[in-house]
C-alpha cells in the first residue's frame, strides 16, 4: 500500500485528537480561571445586566454575591 | 449533574471517536482495493471527501448563525457565538482537506499541488476564513466584534459559489486532468460505500463534538467578561461615593 | 411635542467592558439651557455622545426629541448638533465646502451658510482656506458656524468655551442665548463655571458615570 | 439615497483633487508594480506580452486595495467619522458614493496603466469595447468588497494588515475574471470574453447588494 495513504490518516487523526485535546485544556483552564463548578454557561449578559443594576445578586450561576444597593 | 445538553454533547463526542476509529479500521484494512487505483489509493477517498465536506458544512453553519444574528428579530449573542466556533473547526478541516488533497495528487500525478478547481477552492477558502478568525480576535465591544464578524462571514459564504464557477470554468480551459474526487464514476463495491458512509457521518458527528464544545469555550469567555464587567460597575460606582 | 426634549432613565452606555454610564437618569424641557457639572471622567461628554446617538445604550431607556434611543439611535441625528472637542471637519476642503457639505447632508436649507460665516467672522480669504490650515480656535469657529446654520432642535455642547478667544467666548454666549430664546434645547458641560451658569437655567452634577445630588466640595 | 451618494462622491473626489493622493502615490505604486514584474520576469517579450493581462489586473487589485484604505483615512481626520454618522446622511448613499469615489479612482489609474503595460510588455491593446468594460465591472466589485471590508476594519488599529487578508482572497474571481477577458481581447477574440464579462458583472451587483444592505450597521458598530 502507498506509504501516501498511512500519512494521509495519520494526518487527519493526528490533527483532530490534537485540536480535541486543545479544546479540552482551554475549557480546564477558563473554568479553573472562572473559579466555578462545571456549570452550564450563566445567564446572558443581558439578563447579569438587570440583576446587576438592582442588585438583587438571587444566586444567578457563576455570578458571585454583588454589593447590594449599589 | 450537568445538563442534558452537555451529556447529549459527550454522547456526541464518543459517537464519533467510535465512528472515526471503525472507518479508519475499515478503510485501511478490510476494503478490498478497487480497480482504476494503484497500490490502495482509494482508501484515501474514506478520508478525503469528508474533510472537505465538513469544511462545507462548518462555514455553511458560521453563515446561518451569522445571518440569524444580523436578522434584528433573531438577533442573539449566541449566534455570534455559535458562528464563530463553526468557522474555527471549519478552518481545521479545510487545512485537513487541503493536506490529503495534495497527499492523493502526489502518487496520481507526481506533484503536490494540481490546480483542481476543488481543491483551489479549498485553498482559497482556508486564506478567508483565516481572515475571519482574524477579524474576530480584534477586540472591541462584543456587540461591534459581532456586528463586524457576521457581515464578514456573510461576504465570505457568498463568495464560495463565484470563487468555485469562476475557478473551474478556469480549468476548464485547459483541460487538465482532473479525477472526480467523489468517486463518483467508481464502482463501489459494497463494504467500501458503506465505510464512504462511515466516513462521512463520523467526521460530521467529530464536527459537531468540536464546535459544541468550542461554543461552550466561547460562553465561559463572555461568562468571564460578564464577571469583570460586574466589578467593573462595581468599581465605578464606588469611585462616585468616594466624591459624594 | 412631548414637553421633555431629553428623557433617560437608568441609562447604561459602555466603551467595551468599562461603564462610560452606570444607570444615568434626568429629564430636559423643550427650551431649557442645562449645564452639566463634574470632574474629569465623570462621564460628561459621553452623556452628550448619548444624547446625539453616538454612544449606543446597553440599557436602560431614553428618548431625545421624540426619538427612542433604543430603537432608532440613527433617526434622532437630524435634529441634533454636536460641538465637541473635534471640529468633525474635513482638513482638505475649505470653510465654506465644509458647510455646504454638513448643510446639504443634513438636508437644511443651504442660503443660511452665509449668514453663518458672517457672524463667526470667517470672511474673505478665511473662508477658501482649508480647515487643516486653521488654528484651533478657527475650526472651533467653523464648526460653530455649522451648528448655527443647522439650528438644529437639541444643541449638544462639549466645553464650547475651550480654544476660543475673549471676543469668541462672548459670541458663543449671544449665540446659546439667542437658540434659547428660539426656544432650541442646550445640554452644554463645561469648566468655565461662572460663564457657563450665567447662561442655563439648570445644573446636573454628574460623577463616577451617574448624576448625583449637589455633591458637596467637588471643584 | 442617490442623493446622499452623488455628495459623498463629490465631497470624495474634491478631496482627492485637493490632497492628489491616488494621482501622486497610488498610480506610481501601480507603475512601480508593474516595473518590477517587468525586472522579475526578464526583458523577453515572448514572456511578457502574453502575461500582460495576469500583471496588469495583479497591479491594479493591489492599488485598489490603497484606494480603499486612502478612502477611510479620509473620514479619520478630526472626528470626521463621527460627522458622518451625525450628518444625518443614509448609510446606503454614504456606501454607493464612496464606491462611485473609489471606481473613477481606479478607472483613471486603469487607462493610464493601460498604456504602461501596452509599452512595456509590447502587448497591443485590441477589443477596446471589452477591455473597458471588464475595467468597469471589475473596478466596482473591487470598489464594492473594499468599501465593505474597510468599514468593517476601519475603526480597528490593525487594519493595513487585515484588510488586504480580508480582500484578496474575496476579489479572486475579479482577478480571474477581467485577467481572462483581457486575455479574450488582446487575442483579437473578444466574443468568447462574454463569459467572464458576466462572471464580473455578477461579482460587481452581490457585493454592492451587500454593500447597500451592511453599511449601516458597520459605520455605527466600529
Amino acid at each position: 500500500m502507498s506509504p501516501y495513504i498511512e500519512a494521509g490518516y495519520a494526518v487527519v487523526l493526528a490533527t483532530l485528537g490534537v485540536y480535541a485535546a486543545s479544546l479540552a485544556s482551554r475549557e480546564r483552564s477558563a473554568r479553573r480561571r472562572l473559579g466555578t463548578k462545571a456549570s452550564p454557561p450563566a445567564a446572558r449578559p443581558a439578563q447579569l445586566e438587570r440583576q446587576l443594576l438592582d442588585g438583587a445578586g438571587d444566586g444567578a450561576p457563576g455570578a458571585d454575591d454583588l454589593e447590594a444597593g449599589a | 449533574m450537568p445538563s442534558l445538553r452537555s451529556r447529549l454533547v459527550t454522547l456526541v463526542g464518543w459517537l464519533a471517536l467510535v465512528g472515526v476509529i471503525a472507518t479508519v479500521w475499515l478503510g485501511l484494512f478490510v476494503t478490498p482495493d478497487a480497480v482504476g487505483f494503484p497500490d490502495g489509493l482509494v482508501r484515501l477517498l474514506y478520508v478525503h471527501p469528508p474533510m472537505a465536506w465538513v469544511a462545507f458544512v462548518a462555514y455553511g453553519m458560521a453563515f446561518l448563525s451569522s445571518l440569524l444574528y444580523l436578522w434584528p428579530r433573531t438577533r442573539d449573542m449566541r449566534f455570534d457565538r455559535l458562528a464563530g466556533a463553526s468557522a474555527e473547526v471549519g478552518v481545521v478541516f479545510t487545512g485537513l482537506t487541503l493536506v490529503t488533497g495534495s497527499l492523493w495528487g502526489r502518487p496520481t500525478w507526481g506533484v503536490w499541488w494540481t490546480w483542481d478547481p476543488l481543491l483551489t477552492t479549498t485553498a482559497l477558502l482556508f486564506v478567508l476564513y483565516l481572515g475571519y478568525l482574524a477579524l474576530r480576535r480584534v477586540p472591541g465591544d462584543p456587540e461591534a466584534v459581532a456586528g463586524r464578524s457576521a457581515i464578514a462571514a456573510l461576504i465570505a459564504f457568498v463568495d464560495v459559489p463565484v470563487v468555485y464557477f469562476s475557478v473551474s470554468w478556469w480549468r476548464s480551459l485547459h483541460q487538465a486532468p482532473t479525477v472526480d474526487f467523489t468517486g463518483r464514476h467508481l464502482y463501489v463495491h459494497g463494504s467500501m460505500a458503506w465505510t464512504m458512509l462511515l466516513g462521512f457521518v463520523s467526521f460530521t458527528l467529530a464536527y459537531a463534538w468540536m464546535t459544541a464544545r468550542r461554543y461552550r469555550l466561547a460562553s465561559l469567555a463572555v461568562q468571564q467578561e460578564d464577571e469583570g464587567l460586574a466589578h467593573a460597575i462595581a468599581e465605578r460606582r464606588a469611585e462616585g461615593r468616594v466624591l459624594v | 411635542m412631548a414637553p421633555a426634549a431629553v428623557r433617560l432613565r437608568e441609562a447604561v452606555a459602555l466603551a467595551g467592558h468599562f461603564p462610560l454610564l452606570a444607570g444615568v437618569s434626568f429629564e430636559i424641557d423643550e427650551g431649557e439651557v442645562a449645564l452639566v457639572r463634574g470632574p474629569n471622567g465623570a462621564g460628561k461628554t459621553s452623556l452628550l455622545r448619548l444624547c446625539c446617538g453616538l454612544l449606543a445604550l446597553r440599557s436602560g431607556e431614553g428618548t431625545v426629541l421624540g426619538h427612542d434611543l433604543s430603537k432608532d439611535r440613527r433617526g434622532v441625528r437630524r435634529h441634533v448638533g454636536l460641538l465637541g472637542h473635534q471640529s468633525l471637519l474635513y482638513e482638505e476642503l475649505t470653510v465654506e465646502e465644509n458647510l455646504r457639505f454638513a448643510l446639504r447632508a443634513s438636508g437644511s436649507p443651504a442660503d443660511r451658510a452665509p449668514a453663518a460665516v458672517l457672524r463667526l467672522g470667517l470672511t474673505g480669504r478665511l473662508g477658501s482656506t482649508p480647515v487643516g490650515r486653521l488654528s484651533a480656535g478657527q475650526r472651533r469657529r467653523t464648526a460653530l458656524a455649522v451648528l448655527l446654520a443647522r439650528d438644529p432642535g437639541l444643541w449638544l455642547l462639549d466645553e464650547p468655551h475651550a480654544g476660543l478667544d475673549q471676543e469668541g467666548r462672548e459670541l458663543l454666549d449671544e449665540l446659546v442665548a439667542e437658540a434659547r430664546a428660539r426656544g432650541r434645547t442646550v445640554l452644554m458641560c463645561s469648566h468655565e463655571h461662572d460663564r457657563a451658569a450665567a447662561l442655563s437655567d439648570r445644573v446636573i452634577w454628574m460623577v463616577g458615570g451617574r448624576i448625583v445630588k449637589e455633591p458637596v466640595g467637588v471643584a | 439615497m442617490l442623493r446622499d451618494a452623488a455628495l459623498v462622491a463629490g465631497k470624495d473626489l474634491r478631496i482627492e483633487l485637493r490632497s492628489r493622493v491616488a494621482l501622486n502615490q497610488v498610480v506610481p505604486f501601480a507603475a512601480a508594480v508593474v516595473l518590477l514584474f517587468g525586472l522579475a520576469l526578464g526583458p523577453d517579450r515572448s514572456v511578457l506580452a502574453p502575461a500582460a493581462a495576469g500583471l496588469f489586473w495583479i497591479a491594479v487589485l493591489l492599488s485598489a486595495l490603497l484606494a480603499t484604505q486612502r478612502s477611510f483615512a479620509v473620514e479619520s481626520a478630526d472626528g470626521a467619522r463621527d460627522g458622518l454618522r451625525l450628518s444625518g446622511l443614509d448609510p446606503a448613499g454614504i456606501f454607493l458614493g464612496k464606491v462611485g469615489a473609489v471606481v473613477a479612482e481606479l478607472l483613471v489609474l486603469e487607462v493610464l496603466l493601460a498604456f504602461g503595460v501596452a509599452v512595456l510588455y509590447g502587448a497591443h491593446l485590441a477589443g477596446a469595447l471589452v477591455l473597458l468594460g471588464s475595467c468597469l465591472a471589475a473596478s466596482i466589485g473591487l470598489g464594492a468588497v473594499g468599501i465593505v471590508y474597510g468599514a468593517v476594519a476601519s475603526g480597528l488599529r490593525v487594519r493595513e494588515t487585515l484588510l488586504p487578508l480580508l480582500i484578496l482572497p474575496v476579489a479572486a474571481p475579479v482577478l480571474l475574471g477581467a485577467t481572462k477577458a483581457w486575455d479574450e481581447a488582446l487575442r483579437g477574440t473578444p466574443s468568447h470574453a462574454l463569459g467572464w464579462l458576466s462572471l464580473l458583472a455578477v461579482f460587481a451587483v452581490v457585493y454592492v447588494a451587500i454593500g447597500v444592505v451592511a453599511f449601516g450597521p458597520l459605520l455605527e458598530d466600529a
